[in-house]
């Protein structure tokens, strides 16, 4: 375990169903890296990431971040972590910078502005346009927004391109990219092949795995 | 532009106007529960067929039954719309302590739900019949005794909002909590109604509504953690 | 100390011992009853206002018990599962939840038909009644609680903050015969000068009570059994078996 | 301590001050007489409400049974042990009342400040005795 | 393996078993309506200080309006979650007619929710001293009348289905209409009582069931397209 | 218009929150042809799909099926169409099965066993399991295998292969192209690569349109 290191599980168990989805998964991923969980439908890449945010209970063994179990941390956990899973998290009835506002507020507000944000998201436009009125990749989008209106090291991302239509694909990847080079982390699934072949990339077939 | 980060009591605020803010854009749907009031109230002349002094005798009981549906029926909008749309999540992952959003929710919801029986309450009790010695007392036991129904309710919501249709299971899991409340709230109404004294029915909703601020939004935490699961 | 509580926490351990109890129980629990039977219906003599009516207080007063015991021991159930994640506590809890709605009941049951002779009346609104009636909707709660979340884990922890927060009931319960002054007889038994009837009386009561623990431990360690069966079944040690 | 240490410190603090009060509070109302239930003491020092339903609980008088009228109306007096107060009742009493009887009754007072019970219902007190050991009470009570 | 397109008989029949096999495994959210009728009963006796004559008195007002809640609560199940998952939009785009289809949902409906209310109610009418004369008619008018809530209020479910919370604005929707069905019911079991002739009411109850089954099932399919749009 | 044209739009017009999304469509579609309706997030194509099923109204023009409005055609139209939105239709408390059979019952019933339907989709081990706890992808694996569950002509299907893994995405590639050369008819929404081209596949994009 190199300094750097600062998420790592212990001997991971997952059961659903009375199946195990994976059992004894030992990771460890340093700052500037990014994991890319893959793997057939039901392989459990959902659970892992919920485990990972803290939300779902393992059923065996533990996380630990920063070398404490991320249940001591609970908190102090959080102020560095971001989750973008299947549900959007955005409020229907909300505009987009409102969205935006309220997700600075329950976390660290990064350095920027929010019109920046949208803009870089390319929902300028939409500013002011209630979240509930947008297409399903809009929302996506808002919902990706998020890591940038805030400041977090860890993302933790479930299938974020779902919906996404391919110019933003390719925006999201270079975002990605510069989070990782900058000394974040991330941890993603997806089904999309992903056009990333940096050396800080490490994946995990969590299918080969069961 | 503010980016700093929000200490623990601007982030209370901010969820507690954002709360509002969607109850205002949602205006219909959080009226009902004013109107659902309205409307239990008003059945009952018409299932007893009103005989006036029958009905002024029942006028607390009538008023407290239905102002504990209507809080009942309004619980759900507390998380339900988080849950299904994960914005509860990411209320779970926030950087400050979960019990304190929570309690700014509540709030909220009893802000929108509770206060606005206040408003009515004088007039149903008029239209029933009820003696005018009491309707301060009646107005006295909603505000006390409303945010106890909310504080309680949020518990029972974040036990079931992860159930698909857990509307229902929940009253199960809340009336009986909210016995109490009914109880002593109705017999203050009916000791005012007679000129005598008040104060062990007062002291206790009042024990009540601190125990519940205290001690409701740490189970409320706890359970919307397990319902995330 | 803690080891031995850690032990016996473990679902293997507590499957195989509570295995080897049961007999017991079941043979000390019809003894017991047989006792109490015997002591309250034929030796303990006549009241003497009730005549024989009163002897209904041999089931009414330890299932009365019971039904509290039964919560109080969920609700420490609730503060382990929370505390400790100890999967037991979970077992423990709703297992005995259905068991202790079953005396719930039995003590409404019994309370009514001795209401009738005594009273006048099978049922009245007051404090005792009342909080007893609602100790029922609440154990009613933990099971459809528990039967409507399919995730079994979480299942667990939910119940556990539902019967921390009714336990409030409790007290209220045991209390309202002296807060509310109501119609229901205050204790006899449970007060901290001498019982206000004769040993004939008050022993079979306490044999009855005896029994009833001894019966809920029996039905608690069947039900515990086959609910670690059917959580635990792809396990190593029940494929074991 | 970190900050989010303190933070969850000082909620605690504020969790505990909250349940302090509260029970304070319970304690204070416990201490008052909630439901309306009156001993004929206080209902003859004017404590009992007019013209309101109030129960009143008490031991039933040797010998002032009667049944004035028709025969369906009983009439009694009612006692704990320093004051008295007559009731009236029209129905059915429960098998269990009779003289020297434990009784809760609900109703009201009329204007010559007897009680007009709308239900009568027996109270059984705490005791159980076999019938011999009553009669040693009785005749102890006697003697003294 | 039948392979063989369905008569409309035998879809309606499908659908019917499907929903009654949903109940089945949803056993502890079906009990609800059932539950939550018993425990409102319950809470006007607590609220009310429980006089026995008193009670009696009001004792159909009560259980009736209790049942009309009950109903309430329970409608959105009726399409709720179809609509939520998107079985809705298969059944609308179903090869039969949709009428037919949502009067097996409303039957279901009837069966899981309406029909265990008979059950009950001859013990809570004794709980509240109902005189014994009036209890065949409580559960006459119960009969008659709870498929009328049921039908009725599959059309307010299929107009509000589309909201987020429609919960409650549904609830404003359907009680005036219950109201008819209120009055009748709660008068024929109290002139039951009196020994009175009850015929009037009994007719009215069965003129809004046929009305109510020959219409509602169009009114609510042409509500749910409508709501899917 | 050849003899072939089962499908067709007349001067078909979406607006939405003031904004003409499309104006003027006229859309052809013969048997054994495919649709691929591409496009930016938010550019109408949900929206197209649900009115060509006639679950949203067009707010200028008409849908016709062998000639007639589909209005007019009601239940004869919904024999010959099958329809996966964004939503499964997938009921969680029933069982694979289940929910199988009740898509034969609301529709024609295709002379396929229903247990070689979930060979097919890879789900044969779940048959008895309720669909609420399958992982996003079987799920939507469930949703797909109604098709082959019933018989219809045309598939109306938005992003079909959202969550699907790739194993699952080119099968259903493969059974999309047999039901076009068996004389059916697609119209799909999708964001992911299709590697299809076929001579019948025609593509219409709705963001140039804009
Ligand atoms: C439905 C009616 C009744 C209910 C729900 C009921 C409920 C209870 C409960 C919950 C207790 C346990 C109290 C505690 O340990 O704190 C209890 C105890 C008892 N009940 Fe009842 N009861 C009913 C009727 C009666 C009647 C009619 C009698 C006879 C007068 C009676 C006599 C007793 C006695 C002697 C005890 C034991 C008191 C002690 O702890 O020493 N109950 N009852
Ligand atoms: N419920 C709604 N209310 C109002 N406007 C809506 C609603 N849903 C979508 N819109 C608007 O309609 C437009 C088209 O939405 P639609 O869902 O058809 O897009 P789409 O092409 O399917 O996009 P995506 O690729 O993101 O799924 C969007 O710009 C959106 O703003
Ligand atoms: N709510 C649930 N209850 C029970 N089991 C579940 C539930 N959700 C998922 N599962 C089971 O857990 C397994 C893993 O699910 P998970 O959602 O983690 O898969 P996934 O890898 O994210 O798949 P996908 O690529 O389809 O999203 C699946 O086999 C599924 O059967
Ligand atoms: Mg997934
Ligand atoms: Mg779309």
């Amino acid at each position: 375990m190199s300094a750097n290191t600062l998420l790592e599980t212990r001997n991971l168990t997952c059961i659903r169903n009375d199946r195990r989805l994976f059992g004894g998964l030992e990771l460890v991923l340093e700052a500037g890296q990014m994991l890319v969980v893959e793997g057939p439908n039901g392989c459990g890449k959902t659970s892992l990431l919920r485990i990972l945010t803290g939300l779902r209970l393992a059923d065996e063994g533990e996380v630990r971040w920063r070398g404490e179990t991320i249940e001591k941390l609970a908190g102090d956990y959080y102020e560095e972590i971001a989750y973008v899973g299947h549900h959007d998290g955005v409020k229907r009835e909300l505009s987009c910078l409102e969205n935006l506002r309220l997700a600075r507020a329950m976390g660290i507000p990064s350095a920027l502005e929010l019109d920046d944000v949208l803009e870089q998201v390319n929902l300028y436009v939409y500013g002011e346009t209630e979240a509930g009125s947008l297409s399903a990749g809009q929302r996506r989008r808002l919902a990706l927004a998020r890591l940038l209106a805030t400041r977090s090291i860890l993302w933790i991302l479930d299938e974020p391109f779902t919906s996404l239509d391919k110019a933003s694909m390719a925006m999201f990847t270079g975002l990605f990219v510069a989070h990782i080079e900058a000394g974040g982390m991330i941890v993603m699934t997806s089904h999309h092949d992903i056009p990333l072949d940096h050396e800080r990339i490490r994946r995990l077939d969590l299918g080969a795995k069961a | 532009m503010n980016v700093q980060r929000l200490s623990l009591w601007q982030a209370f605020v901010f969820l507690l106007r954002r709360d509002l803010l969607l109850a205002l854009r949602n205006r219909a749907e959080y009226a009902m529960p004013l109107l659902f009031f309205v409307v239990v109230i008003t059945l009952f002349p018409l299932a007893l067929g009103a005989l006036p002094e029958l009905l002024a005798r029942i006028a607390p009981g009538i008023v407290w039954v239905a102002a504990l549906l209507a809080a009942m029926l309004s619980l759900e909008s507390i998380f339900r719309s988080d849950f299904d749309d994960g914005s509860l999540e990411q209320i779970l992952l926030s950087a400050h302590p979960v019990a304190v959003l929570v309690l700014a929710k509540v709030c909220a919801h009893w802000l929108v739900t509770g206060l606005p029986l206040l408003l009515v309450a004088p007039l149903l009790a008029e239209m029933l019949g009820m003696p005018s010695a009491a309707q301060p007392m009646l107005l006295l036991t909603i505000l006390l005794g409303t945010p106890i129904l909310s504080l309680i309710g949020a518990i029972g919501v974040a036990l079931t909002v992860g159930l698909r249709k857990g509307g229902i299971i929940l009253s199960l899991l809340v009336l009986p909590l909210y016995v109490p409340v009914l109880i002593f709230a109705a017999s203050a109404i009916e000791n005012a109604a007679m000129g005598l004294d008040v104060t062990p029915q007062i002291y206790m909703l009042l024990a009540f509504l601190f125990l519940s601020i205290s001690l409701s939004p740490w189970a409320t935490a706890a359970a919307l953690r397990m319902s995330a699961g | 100390m803690f080891l031995w509580f850690h032990k016996l926490g473990s679902p293997p351990h507590f499957y195989r011992i509570a295995g080897r109890f049961i007999p017991w129980l079941n043979a000390i629990f019809m003894v017991l009853v047989l006792a109490g039977l015997y002591g309250g219906l034929i030796l303990a003599p006549t009241d003497y206002q009730q005549g024989e009516s009163y002897r209904i207080i041999f089931v009414h007063v330890p299932a009365a018990w019971m039904s509290l015991f039964i919560y109080v021991v969920m609700a420490v159930c609730g503060v382990v599962i929370i505390v400790w994640r100890m999967k037991l506590a979970e077992v423990v809890l709703i297992s005995s939840a259905p068991i202790g709605a079953s005396f719930t009941f039995l003590a409404l049951v019994t309370g009514s038909l001795w209401g009738k002779p005594m009273w006048g009346t099978y049922w009245v609104w007051d404090a005792r009644l009342t909080s007893e009636l609602i100790l029922l909707f609440l154990y009613l709660g933990v099971i459809g609680l528990h039967n409507a979340i399919e995730d079994k884990r979480i299942a667990g922890r939910a119940v556990a903050i539902l019967a921390i927060v009714g336990v409030v009931n409790v007290p209220i319960i045991h209390y309202s015969v002296e807060w509310w002054h109501s119609l229901h007889q205050p204790a006899s038994l449970t007060k901290f000068d001498k019982p206000s009837m004769p040993p004939s009386m008050y022993v079979p009561i306490l044999i009855m009570a005896l029994a009833f623990q001894v019966y809920y431990a029996a039905v608690l360690f069947q039900k515990c059994r086959a609910e670690l069966l059917q959580r635990e079944r792809n396990s190593r040690w029940v494929e074991e078996l | 301590m970190t900050p989010a240490r303190k933070k969850r410190l000082a909620l605690v603090v504020l969790m505990v001050a909250g349940v302090s009060v509260g029970v304070s509070f319970a304690l204070q109302s416990l201490n008052q007489n909630i439901m309306f239930f009156k001993t004929p003491s206080e209902v003859r020092a004017g404590e009992a409400p007019a013209d309101r339903l109030f129960r009143v609980g008490g031991m039933v008088v040797a010998g002032s049974v009667s049944r004035p009228g028709d025969g369906l109306t009983v009439q009694f007096d009612l006692t704990d042990n320093e004051e008295q107060v007559t009731v009236k009742y029209t129905g059915i009493l429960p098998d269990l009342f009779r003289e020297g009887q434990g009784i809760i009754a609900n109703g009201r007072l009329d204007a010559r400040g007897d009680f007009v019970a709308e239900e009568v219902l027996a109270k059984h007190d705490e005791n159980y005795m076999p019938p011999e050991l009553a009669e040693m009470h009785k005749a102890r009570e006697a003697q003294q």
